[in-house]
C-alpha cells in the first residue's frame, strides 16, 4: 500500500516532465527551429552522455557551492529574522537594507566582491548567500506576525521572556512560513551558484554554460540548464522532504 | 492578609463608533488559602477581569494588587487556565501539560514526571504521547487544566474549568480539586456557569451584573469544610441557589432590552 | 613545464635558461583576467603558460575568466595584476580617472565590423540605409556607423536602430536586425564553419581612424610604477606565447582546447588558422603599438562626442615592456 | 497621537539609512577608495540632479514595465497557486514545471523569448512576470496547505462545494501567506524590470546602466542603482500598506 | 418513518502504537420532527459521531439513513452546529451568522436581514458587524448557534450548544430554542453534559457508554409539551435525573481504572 501511495504520487510530475520533452521535441522536429537555437531534448541528452565525465565535474563544483551558500544563506535569513522580529524597532529599521540587498544589481556588486575577497569561493558563496536568504527572512518575518493571537496571549500571562516565547511559541509557529521560505530559496539557489559562477573562476555550470554560449554550442548550453533544473528540483524536494517530516502536527484533513 | 485584592477596576474597549464600557468599579479580594468563585452572565466581563489581574491588559483605571503589592499590569504572578484550552498543537499533551512549568523554570525531567502523574488521575492515561488534536473537546479541557494546576504559583484563577465536561466526569474532577486544594490551600479565583458549582465548591461567590459589570453581591458560603456532595440537597443550598439565580435573572432580563 | 619550449637561441632565452637553473627559484604570483570566456584572442597567454614561459620569467599565472562585470576593474584595482581589455575601454576608463595602461596590442588591426547574412545584400556602409542595426546601446556604435557612412555620402538616419541586449549575432538576424557588429576572428569564423556566409565590412577599412586595438594586454598604473621588472618578464613570456601562436596555429590551437576542454575544438581550430597571421601582421614585433593609432581613435571619440575631454595618450598606452626585437 | 505614531514608526528605517550612507561616505573619504570604483553617495547625488531628465524618464520607463510585470506576474502566480490547488494531481504534476521556470537562466531565455516576441516590450514584461510570479504561487500553495483544519472541517461538514470552501475558507484564510508572497515578489520586481531590460530597447534603467558601466560612468552607474534600491523600497512599502489595510482581522497583541 | 437513522456504526481510528475502538455498534434514530438527546462521559465519541453522521467520517462500519435514504459519507445533508464555535475570524458576526446559508446558496441580502432579525434575540445586538475575536467564549458560541439554527436543513445536530453559557442564559437559550422547535417542528439531535438539559428539552434521550461506545440505555422522556420549566422540579423529573445519572457514575468510575 505505502509503495501504491509512491506511484499515485510519483506519476503525475513524471507524465508532465514526458509531456513538455515530448512536446519540445516536436516542436523542434516539426517547427524547423534551428538546433543552435534550440537544441531538441534527444539531442541534449546524446551531446550530455557524449560530455559526461566534464558536465559531471562542473556540476559537482556547482553543488559544492550551492549547498554551503544555501546552508549559510537560509541559516543567516533565519538568524536576521529573529533578531529583526526581536529586538524591537530593528524589523522596521533594517527593511531598507533587506530590500537595498536584493536590488544590487551582481554586475555592479560582483566587481565589488572580487576586489573586497579575490577570485576564490569567499565572493561566490556570499552571493548566494545573498540570493538565498532573502525569501526565507522575509517569510518567516511573516510567519512570526501571524502568530496564533489566543497562544501568544496565554504565553504573556504565563509571564513568559521574549525569549521563551520566541523558542517556545513564535518559532514553532512559523515553521510553516520558514519551509515557504526554504523552497523557495532552495530554487533559486542553484541558479544562485550559476551566476555566481560567472563572476570568475575556471569551473561550474556556470562557467560550462557561458562558455558554450559564447561558442555558439547551444546543444551544450542547454546540457548544463538541464542539469540545473534537474539539481533544483531534487533540492526543493529534498526541502519539501524535511517539511513533512518535521511539520506533523498539522493534519489537515482527516478524509 | 489578602491574597489578591482589586481595587476599582474600570476596563473600557474603544471600538470602531463607541467605547463600550465592560467592567464598571469592580473591587473584589481573594484570602490567603481562600475558595472564591464569580459568576456573571455571558459577556460580562469575567474572562476580561482575568485578564487584568494576570497582567495582560492594563485596567482603564483601578489597581491589582498581590500580597498587598500593587502588580498591575504584572504578568506571571498567577497560575492561570484560559477559557479555550489554547494547547499548542506542535506539542504532545505531556509537553503541553508542562509548558506553565517550563515557563517558571521547573527542570524539564522533574515536570514530566509531574505529568505523568497526574494525566492518568485526569482521565487521559495512555494520551502522554499524543497530539492535542486528536482529544475530545473535555479533554482538552483537562489537560489545559491540569496544566494550570501543576504551575507553581500560589494563586488559581481558572475560567470555566469544567465547562466542556460531562455532568459526571465535572463532579469527579470537582471533588478532586476540592481534595487537592484542601490539601495544600492554595488560593482560587473560579469564573463558572454553574451556580452549584459555586456553592459546591467556594468560601465565597461574587456574582457580576452585566455590561458595564458591577459586583452586584458578594456572598459568602456557609457550609463547613471538608464538604461532601450531599450538601447540595441541603435545603439551604437550594435556596443561596434561588436567590443567587434570581439576582442574575434580573440581569439577564434586563439585558434582553437592549 | 615541459621544456620542450623552442630551443631558438634568442638572448633572452638564453638568460632565461640559466634563471632555471638557479637552485628553485620562487615563483611570483599573478593573476591575469581575461576579457571574457577564453577564445583565440587569448592563446598567447594559455600557450606562454603551457610551454612554461611565465615561468622561465619567474612568474606563476593563472588565467582567470572574469564575470559579466568585465575586466578593466579588477586590473585597475590591483584584484589582478593584468588583463586583457580593449583600447576604447581604455580610452573611456583613463577619462573617467581609472588608471589602467595598455602594455600591448594583440592583434595589430581591427578585426571587427559590420556583418550580415548575404541575403541581407549589405555589401558597403551605403547599403546600410534602410536596413535594422542590431547593438547594444551605446552611442559608439551610432557614430561609428554615421562614420562610415559618410564616406559614402550615404543618409545615417535611415538605419533604424535596435537594441538588442544579450543577444547574439546569429539570434539577432533570425529576428527583424539585418546587421550588427562582430569581431570575425570567433563569429565569423562560426559563421564559415555553419555554412551561413556573411558579408564583412570591416571598419578599418573605411577610415583608418577605426583601426584601433582590440583587444590589448593592460596593466595598471601602479603595477608600471611599482614592479617594472615584473611587467617586462610577463610581457616578454605572453610574447613568446603569441610568437608560437603566430608560428604554430595548429599546435597553439591545441594547447588552448587543452587548457580549455571546454571550447569548441573546431571552432578553435579554424578561428585560429584565422586569426594567427593577424595577431602581427604588419608590425616590426608582436604587440607593437602606434601612438597615432591611440591618438586617432581618441579624436574620433571626442569629435562624436564620446568623450568630454582629450585623452592623454602618452599615458594611456606604452611599448617599453616588449622585447627589445621580435623575429 | 496619530502623527506621534507615524513619526515613532518613521524613525528606525531613516537612522539606519543615514547611518549607511555615512558610514559609506566615511569609508570612501578615508579609506581612499577610487572613485570610479565605489564613488561616494555624495558624488552619487550630485550627479544624480546633474543627469536628473535623463534618469526621469529611465526611470519612468522601467517603472512602467516593472507594473505592468508585476501585476501580470502576480496575478498569474495567484491564479496558479489556485489552479495547482483545485485540480488534484496538477499540483504534484506542474512542479518541475515551477521550478524550471525559475532555472532557466536569462542568458539562455531571452534569446529564445527575442526570436519569439522580437524585440518590443512584451519579451520583457514575460521575463518580468516570470520572476514575480513564483514567490506568490509558492507561498500562496503553502498557505493553501495551512488552512484551519476545524474551519475545513466545518466548511466539509456545511457540504461546501470545492468552490465555496475554497472562496470563502482557503483564498481568506491564505491572505496573509499571498502577501508574504507578493512582498517578495515586490521587491524582486524592480531588479527583474532591469534585467530584462538588458534584453534590449532602449530605455529604463537597466539600459541606463550598462550605457554608464561601459564607458566607465560608476558615479551613474549607482545613481541607477540608488534609484532602482528606492523603487524597490517604494513598491514594498505600498504592498505592506495593501497588507495591513485588508487583513485586519489578525489583531495580535492586545498591548 | 424516521429522519435519521444510524444502523450499527463502529468507529475506530488508527494510532501510533494501536488503532483504537470509538464507536461500538451505535445504532439510534431521531423521528421526523423530534427532538433527541445524547449523553455520554467526555471522550466517548459524540462528536465523533457528528463528524459521522455530517459525512466529514466514513464509519469503520455502519451505515447512515437520511428519511430512508442511506447516506453514509454525504455532506451537506444537515445543519451542524460544532463543539468549538469555529467562527471565520476575518468575517464580521453577521457573515459568520449566514455563512451556512450562503453555502445552502440562500441569497445573501435574504440571509443577512434575517441575521440581523435574530442576532438581537440572542443577546447579540449591537454586534453585527464586529469582527468575532472581541467576543465572550459564550458570545461566539451563541453566534455559532445561530448559524446552525438559520441553516435551511431539516436535521439540527447540535454539538454542546450552551455549554459556555452562564445558567441564566442557557435557561434562557434553551425556553427560546424549545419554543422556536416546537412551533416549526424540525428534527434536533442534541449533544449535551447537563442531565436536565436533555430531560428537559428531549423527546428521547440516548445514554452513551465510554470508549468503545455503546448505547447504554435508551430512555423516553414521559413530559409533554410545550413544557414548562416547571417540570424540573417534578419528582418524575429527580428520578430520571438520578436514573441517568447513576448510569454514568459507573461508566466513569469504570473509566478512571484505565
Ligand atoms: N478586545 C476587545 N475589544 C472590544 N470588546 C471586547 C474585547 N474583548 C472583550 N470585549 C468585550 O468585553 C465583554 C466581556 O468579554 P469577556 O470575554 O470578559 O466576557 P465573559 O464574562 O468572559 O463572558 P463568557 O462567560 O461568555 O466567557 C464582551 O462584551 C466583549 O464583547
Ligand atoms: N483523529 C483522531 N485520531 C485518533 N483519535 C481520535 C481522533 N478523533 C477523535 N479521537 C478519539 O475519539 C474519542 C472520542 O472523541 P470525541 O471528540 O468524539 O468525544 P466526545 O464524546 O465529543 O467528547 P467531549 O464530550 O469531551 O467533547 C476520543 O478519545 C479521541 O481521543
Ligand atoms: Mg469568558
Ligand atoms: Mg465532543
Amino acid at each position: 500500500m505505502k509503495q501504491q501511495r509512491w506511484i499515485r504520487a510519483g506519476w503525475p510530475p513524471i507524465v508532465v516532465v514526458i509531456l513538455v520533452l515530448l512536446l519540445w521535441q516536436l516542436a523542434v522536429t516539426w517547427g524547423n527551429t534551428a538546433s543552435w537555437l534550440l537544441p531538441s531534448p534527444l539531442k541534449i541528452v546524446t551531446e550530455g552522455t557524449t560530455d559526461m565525465p566534464r558536465v559531471w565535474m562542473h556540476t559537482l563544483a556547482t553543488i559544492k557551492i550551492m549547498l554551503i551558500g544555501f546552508v549559510v544563506g537560509s541559516g543567516l535569513g533565519l538568524v536576521l529574522a529573529s533578531v529583526l522580529h526581536i529586538v524591537p524597532g530593528f524589523k522596521a529599521g533594517f527593511y531598507p537594507l533587506l530590500i537595498l540587498s536584493q536590488n544590487v544589481p551582481t554586475i555592479a556588486l560582483g566587481p565589488l566582491l572580487i576586489i573586497l575577497f579575490g577570485f576564490g569561493v569567499l565572493p561566490k558563496i556570499i552571493l548566494i548567500s545573498l540570493v538565498c536568504f532573502f525569501p526565507v527572512t522575509m517569510a518567516t518575518l511573516d510567519g512570526f506576525m501571524q502568530t496564533d493571537r489566543m497562544m501568544y496571549n496565554y504565553m504573556l500571562m504565563l509571564g513568559a521572556s521574549k525569549r521563551q516565547i520566541f523558542f517556545k511559541l513564535e518559532l514553532p509557529h512559523a515553521l510553516p512560513f520558514l519551509f515557504s521560505g526554504l523552497k523557495i530559496s532552495a530554487t533559486y539557489s542553484v541558479m544562485g551558484a550559476v551566476i555566481a559562477e560567472w563572476l570568475g573562476g575556471g569551473q561550474g555550470l556556470g562557467y560550462y554554460m557561458i562558455l558554450q554560449k559564447s561558442s555558439f554550442r547551444a546543444d551544450r548550453e542547454f546540457v548544463a540548464i538541464l542539469v540545473i533544473v534537474a539539481l533544483s528540483l531534487l533540492f526543493f524536494w529534498l526541502i519539501a522532504l524535511l517539511e513533512k517530516w518535521i511539520i506533523r502536527w498539522n493534519v489537515k484533513r482527516s478524509s | 492578609m489578602s491574597k489578591l485584592e482589586l481595587k476599582n477596576i474600570h476596563q473600557s474597549f474603544p471600538s470602531k463608533k463607541q467605547t463600550t464600557m465592560v467592567l464598571s468599579d469592580i473591587s473584589l479580594k481573594v484570602n490567603d488559602g481562600e475558595f472564591v468563585s464569580i459568576i456573571g452572565p455571558s459577556g460580562s466581563g469575567k474572562s476580561t477581569l482575568f485578564h487584568i489581574i494576570g497582567g495582560l491588559l492594563m485596567p482603564t483605571s483601578g489597581e491589582v494588587l498581590l500580597d498587598g503589592t500593587p502588580v498591575t499590569g504584572q504578568k506571571g504572578l498567577i497560575s492561570y487556565m484560559p477559557q479555550q484550552p489554547a494547547l499548542f498543537p506542535w506539542r504532545s499533551i505531556e509537553e503541553n501539560v508542562i509548558l506553565a512549568q517550563e515557563v517558571a523554570g521547573i527542570a524539564r525531567d522533574h515536570a514530566l514526571a509531574a505529568a505523568r502523574e497526574w494525566l492518568p488521575r485526569v482521565g487521559l492515561g495512555g494520551y502522554e504521547k499524543e497530539l492535542p488534536h486528536v482529544l475530545s473537546g473535555g479533554m482538552q479541557q483537562r489537560v489545559s487544566f491540569l496544566r494550570a494546576l501543576l504551575s507553581p504559583k500560589e494563586l488559581m484563577c481558572l475560567d470555566e474549568p469544567f465547562g466542556a465536561l460531562d455532568a459526571l466526569t465535572r463532579q469527579e474532577m470537582q471533588a478532586w480539586l476540592l481534595n487537592i486544594w484542601e490539601q495544600n490551600k492554595r488560593s482560587i479565583l473560579f469564573v463558572t456557569h454553574s451556580i452549584e458549582e459555586a456553592l459546591y465548591l467556594s468560601d465565597r461567590i461574587y456574582v457580576l451584573s452585566n455590561k458595564p459589570s458591577t459586583v452586584l453581591e458578594e456572598l459568602v458560603v456557609p457550609f463547613g469544610r471538608p464538604r461532601q456532595e450531599a450538601i447540595m440537597k441541603d435545603v439551604l443550598f437550594q435556596e443561596l441557589r434561588q436567590h443567587i439565580q434570581g439576582h442574575l435573572r434580573k440581569e439577564v432580563q434586563h439585558d434582553q432590552g437592549r | 613545464a615541459q621544456p620542450n619550449a623552442g630551443a631558438t637561441a634568442s638572448p633572452s632565452a638564453a638568460m632565461t635558461t640559466a634563471a632555471s637553473q638557479a637552485p628553485v627559484k620562487k615563483l611570483t604570483d599573478v593573476k591575469v583576467v581575461l576579457d571574457w570566456t577564453p577564445n583565440t584572442n587569448h592563446t598567447g597567454l594559455y600557450v606562454a603558460k603551457d610551454q612554461g614561459y611565465f615561468e622561465q620569467e619567474g612568474l606563476n599565472v593563472q588565467i582567470i575568466q572574469p564575470g559579466e562585470g568585465g575586466a578593466d576593474a579588477m586590473i585597475a584595482s590591483g584584484a589582478a595584476d593584468f588583463g586583457v581589455s580593449y583600447q576604447e575601454g581604455i580610452t573611456q576608463g583613463r577619462i573617467q580617472g581609472v588608471p589602467i595602461v595598455s602594455i600591448a596590442a594583440v592583434i595589430q588591426h581591427n578585426t571587427s565590423g559590420f556583418a550580415s547574412p548575404v541575403a541581407k545584400n549589405i555589401k558597403s556602409p551605403k547599403d546600410f540605409e534602410n536596413k535594422t542595426y542590431g547593438g547594444w546601446g551605446s552611442p559608439a556604435e551610432n557614430a561609428m556607423i554615421e562614420s562610415l557612412m559618410q564616406t559614402e555620402k550615404a543618409d545615417p538616419n535611415k538605419v533604424k536602430i535596435v537594441n538588442i541586449g544579450d543577444a547574439d549575432y546569429f539570434t539577432a538576424v533570425k529576428r527583424d536586425i539585418d546587421f550588427a557588429w562582430i569581431y570575425y576572428a570567433w563569429t565569423g569564423v562560426d559563421a564559415e564553419l555553419r555554412g551561413e556566409p556573411m558579408n564583412m565590412i570591416y571598419l578599418n577599412k573605411y577610415s583608418d581612424k577605426l583601426d584601433y586595438y582590440t583587444p590589448v594586454l593592460a596593466t595598471s598604473e601602479k603595477m608600471i610604477k611599482e614592479k617594472p621588472d615584473l611587467v617586462k618578464a610577463f610581457t616578454a613570456a605572453a610574447a613568446k606565447g603569441y610568437q608560437f601562436a603566430i608560428d604554430k596555429p595548429e599546435d597553439a590551437a591545441n594547447i588552448l582546447i587543452k587548457a580549455v576542454p571546454d571550447l569548441d575544438p573546431k571552432l578553435v581550430m579554424a578561428s585560429q588558422k584565422w586569426l594567427s597571421p593577424r595577431y602581427k601582421d604588419d608590425a616590426p614585433r608582436w604587440g607593437e603599438q602606434k601612438r597615432s593609432v591611440w591618438d586617432n581613435y581618441a579624436n574620433w571619440m571626442l569629435d562624436h562626442k564620446l568623450l568630454d575631454k582629450n585623452l592623454d595618450v602618452d599615458h594611456a598606452f606604452t611599448n617599453d615592456f616588449l622585447p627589445a626585437s621580435s623575429k
